[in-house]
């Protein structure tokens, strides 16, 4: 039992599981029914955040362009299901498809560019899309944006809002599996590769070209995914959402998270977007100064974990096997090293 | 384009009591958020970030209304509790927000529901709620509904739409200021471009030639949008665009050496602009401004100095404070009108549409037989002094300014 | 120390040049290396040993000349048509002279990083985590154990690649190139770092690699007795120039080599 | 012609805030390895100070403006001591990220030291309009292009004729190697860090004149200069301010001069610049950093 | 030749984070001496220069220079009074040219006229860095890069020079040379602390030893004794036999 529990699937499904008690939490009277909304949110940032973390944490590649491809697959699901009106998995299909499209071809420009060069041509191209969001009417609504309603599976089964809230859940665990999976062994190592040492990575056969394009490929599949579940859940894109501030957000979201972990990833969803509309806005004393205390919490975490929060797993670890553990020569323990060269190792991290 | 038809049934918290189908007279219980002696109301808005400044002294109007109110011992014996959060004018949030007040807080109705996004993410829900939904402090185009039925009745919109200010600007321009030629400077926001789309409809209708140039909302360099205006020669100018984007147009306009008259919207008709252009301006050229409030009646001016004695200091005379005090106002008015009958959703919605109920600020909204189309009259003032704003034009119709002519 | 029987040909230099700005770092350079061997490039610093080895694994791109592969099968590859990331299916693996490691990963990562090319993963296999993947994973997992337990370091596996000493990090990369089934491995400065007993048992370790892995091996060392000891050839060059080949006897008492290189005779520990 | 004049005046002005804007975001660049996402919000929070001291308080503004400079010092000071120094295991990404949470951070302050309504500043010369070949052109226009012009100037022979040149790329490159060569690092890097707020402060105060003292006034204003430091290349100092000019005077004339220009310049500019940096993608000024392996 | 203890480490510990680095080391220096810290990988040698020039501060121990403490003074502070190191992986500056290298080596230099000299000096030991002056350094080769370390650490006429594997990826001549050089500045007054793998080479030109076995002095003596010391010879050095 506690073998089956270790494994990374049954946790994710355990996470799963949880999630999937809220609205009922929620009935009982134990939750507020919003914080349901606010976590199904959550859920889809970490979604899009996910995808930037392949592309950041693994390949060290930067992107501050992912509100923007989040935005375009919004758009494009709001189109084909309302304006055109044809059925939802035509318009997944079409919002996946599409924005991937446009970011495998920035993928072909980042081979190009470095660390922060590639972090504003990414902007750039987020930018550009703004202004076709606001500027192109007839595709996006323009400046009252796109509404769209909720899902409406196989053209017959159109879900509700807890409906809609089980969707989310469910292809977030399935994504969680998914990436796991891609991110644990061949194609995470190549990534890694490439972002410690793009010489030896050539040197062992990695196809810098291709494995960019990949991490693009991943990083704009799940903002596509993101932005139609947004849009259907939210039920309107507006066209400044898909600003700087959210790509920004993502990239705060994986770094208070932890780069390359997947349950880091939605705890950092957590602290950047349902922190303050759980915890802050309910208490009156901080009602009206959250952005102030949610900035001061980003900047004790980054200070304090470094490593992002799912790293509290290892140090928890290394605190108890500091009380029992045996020591080495130089008074360490195994799980010390392990976890304590990786922080000291961070010091010549670049991007 | 809403037409998506959310058929939630599960909002499960306010359905047995305000629902449309609770038709039947007798024994009816009060909808939620009533009780003996207290009826709660909320709204979400942006009191953080960009459009505090609006935000927040709109909602210290709201407050101050019901403080007043409360004071006077409550409306029929009930006192208006008001809840707020913040939803930092994001759909997202916006959309949690509600569902916090309707289903968590379980609010009788919403008051002054703000911003874009919010609305345009929440309209559906609120309808699918039933809940009344009294002003809105947006323009946006969906709120606007000649003859509403069923459940659209629930949202009650008093701000002027900004399609309906674009057509009144274009109308002005050319009923009182007799111009042939006018030029549009807008923002690329939901308020600019809904203003533009209303004045290219109502300069088409009158035959007057009619440019445009957008700027970006908040941009810091609008001159060449500017630049290419005044190249246009044009007799007028129509700055289609709110809050910090309106002095920055008109200082470039100065500086580029324009000397048409400009008229702006009337979200923008406050101390806090005139403020910031009245020094550059320098009697180049006038700007006038789109009002729905009247600062020169007596009735006015009793409603203000009643406002400035129960709000904040920090906010007398604000005019988006003003705003807050109009919606705190018409809410409370559907409850009085109520009277001893017991406050259902659907009694209060009967109630506000009886008859045209008066704006303290002047003028008056008939939500009656489905009306919802927000305010349509409108006056006309002009900045006279770094704080002074005059009106020059009372209330009028479209209609009216046109045939002034 | 014979080196193999049939002397057959596995790497031909001709004429390579390159220049960076007005220096000619390589300049018409040859050199021919027998399957099998171990052939040590020497010389003194800024002789272009580590830039001639850049333009083998096509990490740059010769100005001029000629360098062919021929595999064990005999087939002939002409290198300069390949990209950097195409070398090792050839089977041509390096080290680099400033260590080259994924940092923050534990040693065996870094290790499997080495079967990259040898390992038959479909992206879609991946996302589904077939079974042969998983296999594939394993049998990979096992045999990089098998080269960490040969280079005595099988203890160290979960350990970050990072903070080992230098010594550790140098074995990480040879065991690196072990696990992509190597024909011929190139090492730029193996033994820097070492102290003089690790180097004997680098020595040995080469040599023993050889045997083993059945591969070709072509080194840059300063450490002379190393080079003396293992190499089967060598080739030394100075200013991009070839000043000699030979047997390390024959390249120990070449008077062009002392002088450019190794000091005057006997000095040699 | 007296209208291209107006237009290419104009956007010189302009290019004066980018310009010291990307240089603000450059210096801490050079020395945090960060990039600065707060430095409008730095900016805006102290141009806010001196609006209130000149608006509700009635100061002057000569008197205001040095108020402002050393509340720009002093928080670049903390700054750099209380977070930045502390962040130096979190990464050129973690520091990003703080920035981040600065912004919010000072978003949420300036309401509260400032109250919620937007402000407007006075010029640096209110009044006063020479006409160049038939343009007007105000002598603080005027005063802003010589004026940013100067600064600059003054900034790039200070980093020349002196070591701090050096001592600032040899902090970016290798701090600990930095160190042991004797250069006082944390200084230089508190130093950028002040200087830097300075600078963000001039823009705003060059800025807002023209179109108020909001929360967001300047963040238009930063993204050109994003834009300016990776075109010109974070490279050199003198990349980022030539691109800043440049990138003003092609994005005017674009608006200007393309039909439906002010809606669709922008965007074209920005493929444009796409387009230069792929082919230039270390900057215009800039050169690729080789790895030698 | 020893007169003074210029300086001087007493019981100096060392962690990084949990682990200790070094335990209750003791080390004298003396004023223009030669001395050589020797151990296997990973012994604590560099960890031993690290904390002298400051970089790391020690959780115990102190270090005095000529009777001042050292250890609470920052890495720039340390610079400054006189101590000078090439670090462990050269650490030179990449994206710099060979001359601004060695120019930053000069920073607390104030005299452009020692600059000059110091220039002259260190392009005389190192001729091919003359000729690569304006080469970006992370071109240069790794032996060249080497020499830049070197010659960096040279550039402010130390009191006390701190050398970390000198002679790492050197050919034969130029590590003889490197000795030679390390002699000659001795000579002139220097003192020198040198790390070094080639113990045998290392001895010959050191005045006094100290070979560390994971953190802590195993032994210590005059160069030329430990020379002939067999068993260390084996345990620690590789067989030194000449
Ligand atoms: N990318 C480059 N740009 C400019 N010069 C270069 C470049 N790469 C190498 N060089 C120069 O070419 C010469 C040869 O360098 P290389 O690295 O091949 O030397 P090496 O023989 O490996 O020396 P070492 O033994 O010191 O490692 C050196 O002088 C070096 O400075
Ligand atoms: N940054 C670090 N983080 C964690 N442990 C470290 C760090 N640096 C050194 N160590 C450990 O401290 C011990 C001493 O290392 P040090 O670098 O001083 O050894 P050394 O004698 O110089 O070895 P080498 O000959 O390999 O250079 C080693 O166990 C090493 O793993
Ligand atoms: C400031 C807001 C009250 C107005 C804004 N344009 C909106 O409709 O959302
Ligand atoms: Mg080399
Ligand atoms: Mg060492």
């Amino acid at each position: 039992m506690k073998k089956i529990m270790k494994h990374p699937y049954s946790q994710f499904i355990l996470l799963g599981l949880v999630l999937l008690t809220l609205p009922y939490l929620a009935e009982a009277g134990a939750i507020r029914n919003s914080t349901v909304t606010v976590i199904g949110t959550t859920i889809i940032y970490t979604i899009a955040a996910l995808g930037l973390n392949v592309l950041l944490g693994f390949s060290g590649l930067i992107s501050l362009g992912t509100a923007g491809f989040m935005g375009l697959a919004a758009y494009i699901s709001a189109y084909v299901t309302e304006t055109m009106a044809l059925p939802f998995e035509l318009a997944v299909l079409a919002a996946i498809v599409i924005p991937t499209l446009l970011g495998i071809l920035v993928g072909i420009l980042s081979l190009k560019f470095e660390g922060i060069y590639l972090g504003i041509a990414t902007l750039v191209v987020a930018e550009i899309f703004r202004e076709i969001f606001i500027n192109v009417t007839s595709f996006t609504g323009g400046a009252t944006g796109a509404l769209a309603g909720r899902p409406e599976l196989f053209g017959t089964f159109r879900l509700d809002r807890i409906q809609t809230y089980y969707l989310i859940v469910v292809v977030m665990v399935l994504i969680f599996i998914l990436i796991h999976n891609l991110t644990k062994g061949h194609l995470g190592r190549a990534l890694n590769a490439m972002r410690g040492s793009e010489a030896a990575a050539q040197a062992m056969g990695v196809n810098i070209f291709k494995y960019r394009l990949i991490a693009f490929g991943i990083a704009t599949v799940l903002a596509s995914v993101s932005g139609v579940l947004y849009v259907h859940y939210v039920g309107l894109s507006y066209p400044t959402t898909w600003n700087l501030m959210l790509s920004l957000d993502f990239l705060a979201i994986i770094v208070v998270g932890g780069f390359r972990s997947i349950f880091g990833t939605f705890i950092g969803s957590f602290i950047i977007f349902a922190m303050s509309e759980l915890f802050l806005k309910p208490i009156p004393a901080l009602a009206n100064i959250t952005p102030l205390v949610k900035g001061i919490l980003i900047i004790i975490f980054i200070l304090y974990y470094p490593n992002g929060l799912a790293n509290i797993k290892h140090q928890v670890s290394h605190w108890l096997a500091r009380r029992k553990g045996k020591r080495d020569a130089f008074g360490q323990t195994k799980t010390e090293k392990k976890n304590l060269t990786r922080a000291e190792v961070r010091e010549n991290d670049t991007v | 384009a809403c037409g998506n038809g959310n058929d939630e049934t599960d909002t499960s918290a306010g359905e047995d009591t305000g629902s449309n189908e609770t038709e039947t007279e007798e024994s009816v219980e009060p909808a939620q958020g009533i009780t003996e002696d207290s009826i709660k109301v909320g709204n979400s808005a942006a009191t953080s970030g960009a459009l505090a400044p609006v935000g927040s002294p709109f909602n210290a109007g709201i407050r101050a209304y019901f403080e007043m109110v409360n004071n006077d011992g409550g409306v029929h014996g009930r006192e208006i509790e008001f809840v707020h959060t913040d939803d930092e004018f994001d759909p997202a949030i916006g959309r949690a927000a509600l569902q916090t007040l309707v289903e968590d807080e379980e609010v009788f109705a919403l008051v002054g529901h703000f911003g874009t996004p919010v609305i345009a993410a929440t309209i559906d829900d609120i309808k699918d709620y039933g809940i009344p939904a009294v002003y809105f402090a947006a323009g946006i185009g969906q709120l606007y509904n000649a003859q509403a039925e069923g459940s659209d009745r629930v949202a009650m919109p008093v701000q002027p739409i900004y399609t309906t200010e674009g057509e009144m600007m274009l109308s002005r321009a050319v009923g009182d200021f007799g111009a042939e030629k006018v030029g549009v400077i807008y923002t690329n926001d939901d308020a600019g471009l809904d203003m533009l789309k209303g004045a290219e409809q109502k300069a088409e209708d009158l035959g007057v030639e009619l440019v445009s140039e957008q700027v970006p909302a908040g941009a810091t360099d609008v001159s060449a949008a500017v630049t290419s205006i005044v190249n246009e020669d044009v007799d007028f100018v129509i700055g289609a665009a709110i809050q910090n984007t309106i002095p920055t147009i008109v200082k470039a306009l100065v500086a580029q050496g324009s000397t048409a008259d400009l008229i702006t919207s009337y979200v923008n008709v406050d101390a806090s602009i005139s403020q910031q252009i009245w020094n550059d301006i320098d009697g180049q050229f006038d700007v006038y401004g789109n009002g729905w409030v009247d600062l020169e009646s007596e009735e006015s001016l009793e409603s203000l100095a009643m406002m400035n004695e129960w709000i904040d200091d920090e906010y007398d005379n604000n005019v988006y404070a003003m705003t807050g005090w109009i919606a705190g106002h018409f809410f409370t008015e559907g409850m009085d009108r109520l009277g001893e009958e017991t406050p259902t959703w659907d009694a209060y919605i009967d109630a506000m549409e009886s008859e045209p109920i008066d704006n303290p600020f002047g003028g008056e909204i008939d939500f009656g037989d489905g009306q919802r189309v927000g305010t349509q009259e409108m006056n006309l003032s002009r900045i006279e002094g770094s704080t002074e704003w005059v009106v020059v034009e009372e209330l009028k119709s479209i209609e009216e300014i046109l045939g002034n002519n | 120390m014979t080196p193999s029987k049939t002397k057959e040909l596995a790497l031909k230099i001709e004429d390579v040049s390159i220049a960076f700005g007005g220096l000619k770092a390589v300049d018409d350079l040859s050199f021919a290396i027998e399957r099998h061997e171990i052939f040590g490039l020497i010389g003194p610093n800024g002789a272009g040993k580590t830039t001639i080895f850049n333009c083998i694994t096509q990490f740059y791109k010769a100005d001029s000349g000629r360098i062919h592969f021929v595999n064990a099968k005999g087939k002939e590859t002409n290198l300069m048509d390949l990209n950097v990331h195409e070398i090792i299916d050839e089977g041509i693996v390096r080290t680099f002279q400033n260590v080259e490691l994924i940092r923050e990963l534990s040693i065996m990562d870094n290790v499997l990083i080495g079967a990259h090319h040898v390992m038959k993963q479909p992206l879609l296999g991946q996302l589904f985590n077939r079974k042969a993947i998983r296999q594939d994973e394993a049998d990979s997992r096992e045999k990089a154990e098998k080269i960490l337990a040969f280079l005595d370091i099988a203890h160290l596996k979960d350990l970050i690649a990072g903070s080992q000493p230098y010594g550790v990090q140098k074995k990480v990369e040879i065991a690196r190139t072990l696990m992509s089934d190597p024909e011929l491995i190139i090492l730029d400065e193996p033994a820097a770092g070492l102290n003089d007993t690790e180097t004997k048992e680098l020595a040995l370790r080469i040599k023993q690699i050889r045997e083993t892995y059945q591969t070709t091996i072509l080194l840059v060392e300063h450490d002379m007795r190393l080079v003396m000891d293992i190499c089967d050839h060598i080739c030394a060059i100075s200013f991009g120039k070839r000043i000699a080949v030979g047997t390390p006897k024959e390249i120990q008492s070449n008077p062009e080599v002392q002088k450019a290189y190794l000091g005057e005779e006997g000095e040699l520990e | 012609m007296a209208n291209f004049i107006g237009v290419f005046l104009r956007s010189l002005e302009y290019g004066s805030f980018y310009a010291l804007s990307a240089l603000s975001i450059i210096l801490v660049y050079k020395t945090s390895y960060t990039t600065n996402f707060a430095q409008a919000t730095l900016g805006m929070f102290n141009t806010f100070l001196v609006a209130t001291l000149v608006m509700r308080q009635g100061w002057s503004l000569y008197a205001a403006i040095p108020i402002g400079i050393v509340s720009a010092v002093i928080l670049g000071v903390l700054i750099d001591i209380v977070i930045i120094r502390r962040a130096s295991k979190a990464g050129p990404v973690g520091k990003q990220i703080i920035t981040l949470g600065l912004i919010s951070v000072f978003l949420g302050l300036t309401p509260i030291f400032f109250g919620v309504d937007n402000l407007s500043l006075p010029r640096f010369i209110s009044s006063g309009t020479l006409t160049i070949m038939g343009t007007p052109f105000s002598y603080n226009a005027l005063f802003n292009i010589l004026f940013g012009i100067f600064i600059m100037l003054t900034m790039f022979a200070t980093i020349q004729k002196t070591k701090i040149g050096l001592a600032i790329r040899t902090t970016a490159s290798n701090e600990t190697t930095a160190r042991i060569m004797g250069v006082p690092t944390k200084t230089v890097t508190m130093a950028a860090w002040a200087v830097a707020i300075v600078l963000s402060l001039i823009s705003g105060l060059m800025t807002a004149p023209y179109s108020s003292v909001s929360l967001t006034f300047m963040n238009d204003v930063q993204i050109t200069a994003f834009l300016a430091t990776v075109v010109g290349g974070f490279a050199t100092f003198h990349g980022p301010v030539i691109a800043a000019y440049g990138i003003s005077v092609l994005l005017n004339i674009f608006q200007v001069y393309m039909p439906s220009g002010t809606i669709w310049g922008k965007p074209l500019l920005y493929a444009v610049l796409l387009l230069i940096m792929y082919f230039k993608p270390y900057g215009i000024f800039g050169k690729q950093r080789l790895k030698k392996v | 030749m020893s007169k003074e203890p210029i300086l001087e480490i007493k019981d100096l510990e060392v962690h990084y984070g949990p682990i200790r680095a070094l335990k209750a080391i003791n080390i004298t220096v003396y004023e223009g001496q030669v001395v050589a810290l020797l151990g296997a990988n990973g012994a604590g040698k560099t960890t031993t220069l690290r904390t002298l020039s400051g970089v790391i501060k020690p959780s115990n121990g102190t270090i005095l220079f000529k009777g001042e403490r050292l250890d609470k003074l920052a890495p720039e502070s340390i610079t400054s009074s006189g101590i000078s190191q090439s670090p462990e992986g050269r650490q030179i500056f990449g994206d710099l040219t060979v001359e601004e290298n060695l120019k930053i080596g000069a920073y607390i230099i104030k005299s452009k006229k020692i600059l000059k000299e110091n220039f002259e000096k260190v392009y005389r030991y190192f001729p091919v860095l003359r000729e690569r002056k304006n080469q970006v350094a992370s071109t240069l080769s790794g032996g060249e890069q080497q020499m830049l370390a070197i010659g960096r650490a040279l550039m402010n006429n130390p009191k006390v020079l701190l050398l970390d594997e000198p002679s790492l990826g050197l050919a034969p001549l130029l590590v003889k040379e490197i000795l030679e050089i390390v002699n000659t500045i001795a000579k002139d007054g220097v003192t020198v602390v040198i790390v070094e793998q080639n113990a045998a080479q290392t001895l010959k030109i050191a005045d006094y030893a100290y070979v560390l076995e994971v953190g802590s002095i195993s032994k210590e003596g005059e160069a030329h004794e430990l020379m002939n010391d067999s068993s260390l010879a084996e345990a620690y050095l590789g067989t030194v036999t000449n």
